[in-house]
């Protein structure tokens, strides 16, 4: 049991320390949120530098542990994550590189990794959130195509991708998890209209997306036809063990700030914000060492993530709320304006319980998965 | 960065579960719980067993006749204990190895003066600690004698750890004991942990045992005062939370004296009152925010 | 709306103050928890006093907010509270004089009043715990006779008993919640053996009741055969609407003692403590005015307790037990001592989640009964 | 006793709901919420029309031409109003009747300075209390426009109370739109109100709002400072717990702008800070426990 990282690792890290304080002072500047084609160029041509830097393939090709600390330089450098290829970096490209055909590997990983193409999703439906697997989205064969009609919701980036992960139903006779199908839809091809949703933080970082008779080439199918399910899970699980650490890092970050700005505004005399704070304090370092935990686990387990990727969610999605609610208190009657600090992720964090797996559902997986308690009736 | 358990961890964990099943199983602490059964008396030969078997000898150099191991053993060992719900002045004793003569061995039970509080001390043979004017309580915790003392001693940060350790022991052993009634215990046709009430329940004792477990674990790697700190509020709240969400599991079942969770939920109560009081971690835990802000 | 009283209910409450004022000080000394006998003597001489000073049926005749004036002056001033006549007088009496003969009324209910009987309950057993419809003892027809066998658990009072309110299954094919049949058990009926049950508190409050071809007389069935289950929820509502009255005057009296215990002992200084304690001083004051708007709607429906005893239940029995967490805050160490106030409490308010109903069956209620969710498949 | 409503009372209720409804219902409700609809903009014609119904005169005396009801009737409206999410400085113009002209019927809005936030100060014809250095900040509640100021006016109880009753409308509408989604929301085959998950969730707001609408009714019957501090702090938890909660049981569709549940944990969150902060509440009825026991 032991916390500290081999040489090569760590030499990784003063690498990678080294050009990040090169590379990011030479960063263009940030665009505003609503600029899309701006945050796409701006996304890509940072994943271009890691690219030409060497560490284009760090979410797919390093061990856990590389992953880790890259993660943490990065976000303590404050540079960029991979936002618009995020879907790509993390999704879509770890489901091609598993379980694509060499072309098809050949055709989309390397234009992913050089932050050429950016991906979206195109996962959930309105009424298939929490029970995924009833996703209604029909892709009936013709000839070389498959024609896919339906509509999608909670699509990122969908204003500016090249690609979509798409899941679609190819069999509606069989059982629920069957006869769903994994295919790469160009998001050029006629019939796919995109419409922002606006979020209640009031950005419009999601799309839905209405799909009519698009036709998708057969060729674009990863896994067998009626196979997307299994294919899905692999992506879904993929990113597990490294998902947060660049959050968790952010929120420690945060807190600190907290401790500063009440310090500042005179609420550090109040015990109560004090120890709540001391209490956060806790909690982030705990979570800080779940996840070396779980990258440690991953690593011995040849990278393949286990269910305690549920167990953090869980723990850290509620952490996140909590964090945002003492900032709240940090700030008082300033936690009402949407200028200050804290105020806009105050709201962003309240879907962490809800996304990527509800809390009740990640309850259900640990219950069932972990704990082997039974399948209600 | 290897942040599991080494093949010779866990051989030492399965080996200190293996001695304390066989010597403290479910029996004998049932027994031991049992008023008419002299409550107070420590178990002398089980003491010395402990002894044999290195628990107090730990972490003392094999040059002084130790095991030579560090904190990381000394934690899953404690952890073992609490799991148990071992009784007896464990962490007392093991910090006096290598100080007090005897105590290493375990022919020499060891007390120490807490926060307020002295554990143990009528059967203690060597007291640390100034315990002065100590007066008896009618402990809460049948299996742990107490004296209520004026002052209190430093804790030593060891210590505030190993407590920390037995508290995760403790959420442990009553999330092992949600879990296997749940699944057999049925009610409207069902294992009762086929209803989500119960599952979300007892998967909520899993997240906060699990995540406690990383950040004792951390501690016992660093020995970081901050790691402690964390540790030990992640700890007490796996631990009393646990043996509460166990006992609600449990329904009328686990509010009779028969039943051990609420020996755990007993335990950990002592054990939050061992040391520091928590909200001194607090303090110090938003201290360091501050600091690290500068 | 209004929360004042009318002239007679505040002459009722004037007139019981005086007499309460008076009949106190010549209580007998009370008795140990252990002496069994003593307590039967102490609880139903004390009900005998009542009775002789008119107030022996407040439980039952009187008005509901008659009622809820009785139980807030007998715990303001100290007065025992209904112990062994507890299922006498709240549980099986009720339902004898709702559902009972005129012979049966004429002859279990004077001596309930009067003070000279006590009854216990036997309905739960250690296989229908919150699934009471699952019970199994059995009880087969035999002339004039029922031939019960089986075994009971958390029956309280067992010991000193005259008399048990007990459910059997009658008709063992029948569906769960039919076959059931409500008897009274003579308890020096030959087949009964009581053993006394130790709870977490250390005391023997309970007993285990088991039955070996106990014969009870058919003339003792109340109700019709198999229809115990529509007799009992009569029983279970009864009491709901008042049934915590005198606790809540107790938890606010304990809360007065908390604040001057703490600023006795300068733990008044925390602002965190001091916070928490201002905070259930608002919790039991809300408790105290949902109590008086349940009370008010049974008056206004004729006295039928609706499920509004269930939200009530289910707030206050986590209430309860923050009291007495926050009360070994207040005591610190001390809080390990079961000779200090408060501590034995603390141990007893575990069951409060659990007893009369889990907290999660009480959420089912609440969300089926009054919110109209439907049942899970 | 009679702690329920009176049929007037119910009659009063279902009046200011009926003309709430058909005034701001969840179509103008979301229209009001679109940023393109000139935010900040205060609905004169309605204001006036709020103004003839008796929102604002209803404790006035009849002789002074108001309605001549008492707090509890106020209570109901306010209640009534939190329900609607109704946009405006409703306590500040409704505490001004009778003082300011004008205000009464509606024809005069009024803000008021409060714990260091001015709402509607824009909008209003008369300021009450000191807005001097009066900022504007970008308010997260799109139908509540703010200004920050440098002092705090004392809070008025009944500002307190009447806060309360709007919290306590906002917890009621949450559970409602909870249990509404609940009961038609299917997945995995069934409605998710038929998972326990949901339905628990939706029992504790109900609990929630149950408990808060008993205390904000008795401390407007009562007008006691300590009953008005406990239906303020039991109103401002249902509020903002009860809209987090319709949250989570709407899932994804909660989070979207649409979908008028943010908009009530915006306004629950602008409410906590509109008076008195909730520690001095706390702090107001620790002191109590304090007095009461001597």
């Amino acid at each position: 049991m032991d916390l500290a990282h081999t040489p090569q690792e760590e030499e990784f890290r003063a690498r990678l320390r080294e050009w990040l304080g090169e590379a990011l002072p030479t960063l263009p500047p940030k665009p505003s949120p609503d600029d899309w084609p701006g945050r796409r160029a701006y996304d890509l041509g940072w994943q271009r530098r890691l690219y030409d830097a060497g560490y284009g393939d760090v979410h797919w090709g390093a061990s856990p542990s590389i992953r880790l600390i890259f993660l943490e330089e990065t976000e303590k450098a404050g540079a960029p994550y991979v936002g618009a290829g995020f879907v790509g970096l993390l999704h879509a490209g770890p489901t091609i590189a598993a379980e694509g055909t060499p072309e098809q590997r050949a055709r989309w990983l390397p234009p992913i990794l050089r932050g050429d193409e950016v991906w979206c999703q195109g996962f959930s439906e309105p009424d298939a959130g929490s029970d995924l697997a009833a996703l209604r989205t029909r892709a009936r064969r013709d000839g070389d195509d498959y024609v896919v009609s339906g509509s999608k919701i909670w699509t990122s980036h969908a204003e500016v991708a090249d690609w979509c992960e798409l899941l679609v139903r190819t069999d509606p006779e069989a059982g629920k998890h069957r006869g769903i199908t994994w295919l790469a839809m160009p998001m050029d091809a006629p019939g796919i209209t995109v419409r922002p949703l606006r979020t209640l933080a009031g950005s419009a970082e999601f799309a839905e997306m209405f799909l009519d008779e698009v036709r998708v080439p057969v060729a674009n199918r990863v896994g067998d036809e009626n196979d997307g399910w299994r294919v899905t899970m692999v992506t879904l699980s993929f990113e597990r063990g490294t998902a947060f650490v660049g959050e968790v890092v952010a929120c420690r970050r945060v807190l600190r700030e907290l401790a500063a700005e009440a310090h500042k505004n005179g609420r550090w005399d109040d015990p109560v914000l004090r120890r709540r704070l001391g209490r956060l304090n806790a909690e982030f370092r705990a979570l800080w060492r779940l996840t070396q935990w779980n990258v440690s686990e991953a690593e011995l387990t040849g990278g393949v993530p286990g269910v305690g990727g549920s167990v953090f969610k869980l723990r850290y999605s509620h952490a996140r709320q909590e964090l945002y609610d003492a900032a709240a208190d940090v700030l008082g009657p300033d936690s009402l304006d949407l200028d200050r600090p804290w105020v806009l992720d105050r709201l962003s964090s309240l879907s962490y319980t809800i996304a990527a797996g509800t809390s009740q559902i990640q309850r259900n997986i640990v219950a069932e998965r972990i704990l082997g308690l039974p399948k209600g009736r | 960065m290897r942040f599991q358990l080494t093949d010779d961890q866990r051989a030492l964990r399965d080996g200190v579960r293996e001695l304390l099943t066989r010597r403290f199983g479910a029996e004998a602490l049932r027994a031991a719980a049992e008023p008419a059964d002299e409550p107070g008396r420590l178990d002398r030969a089980l003491w010395r067993e402990l002894g044999e078997a290195g628990f107090f000898a730990l972490r003392l150099p094999e040059a002084d006749g130790g095991v030579g191991l560090g904190l990381p053993e000394a934690v899953l060992a404690f952890e073992e204990a609490g799991r148990a719900l071992l009784p007896g002045p464990l962490v007392a004793t093991h910090l006096a190895a290598g100080e007090v003569p005897g105590a290493a061995t375990g022919e020499v039970v060891v007390a120490a003066v807490g926060n307020g509080l002295v554990e143990w001390l009528a059967e203690a043979d060597v007291v640390r600690g100034d315990a002065t004017g100590a007066v008896p309580l009618r402990s809460v915790d049948p299996l742990t004698p107490l004296h209520r003392v004026p002052v209190a001693s430093d804790a030593d940060p060891v210590a505030v750890l190993l407590t920390a350790a037995e508290q995760l022991g403790g959420a442990t052993r009553a999330c092992e004991l949600a879990v296997q009634h749940a699944r057999t215990r049925e009610q409207f046709g069902q294992p009762i942990g086929a209803f989500q009430a119960i599952k979300h329940l007892c998967a909520e004792m899993l997240v906060r045992t699990e995540t406690a477990r990383a950040a004792v674990y951390a501690a016992a790697v660093t020995a970081d005062p901050a790691d402690i700190d964390t540790a030990r509020l992640l700890a007490d709240e796996a631990a009393v939370r646990g043996a509460r969400d166990c006992l609600q599991v449990h329904g009328g079942m686990g509010f009779t004296w028969e039943f051990e969770v609420h020996l755990h939920l007993k335990r950990a109560w002592v054990r939050t009152h061992r040391t520091v009081d928590a909200t001194e971690s607090e303090e110090r835990l938003a201290a360091a925010l501050l600091a690290e802000s500068r």
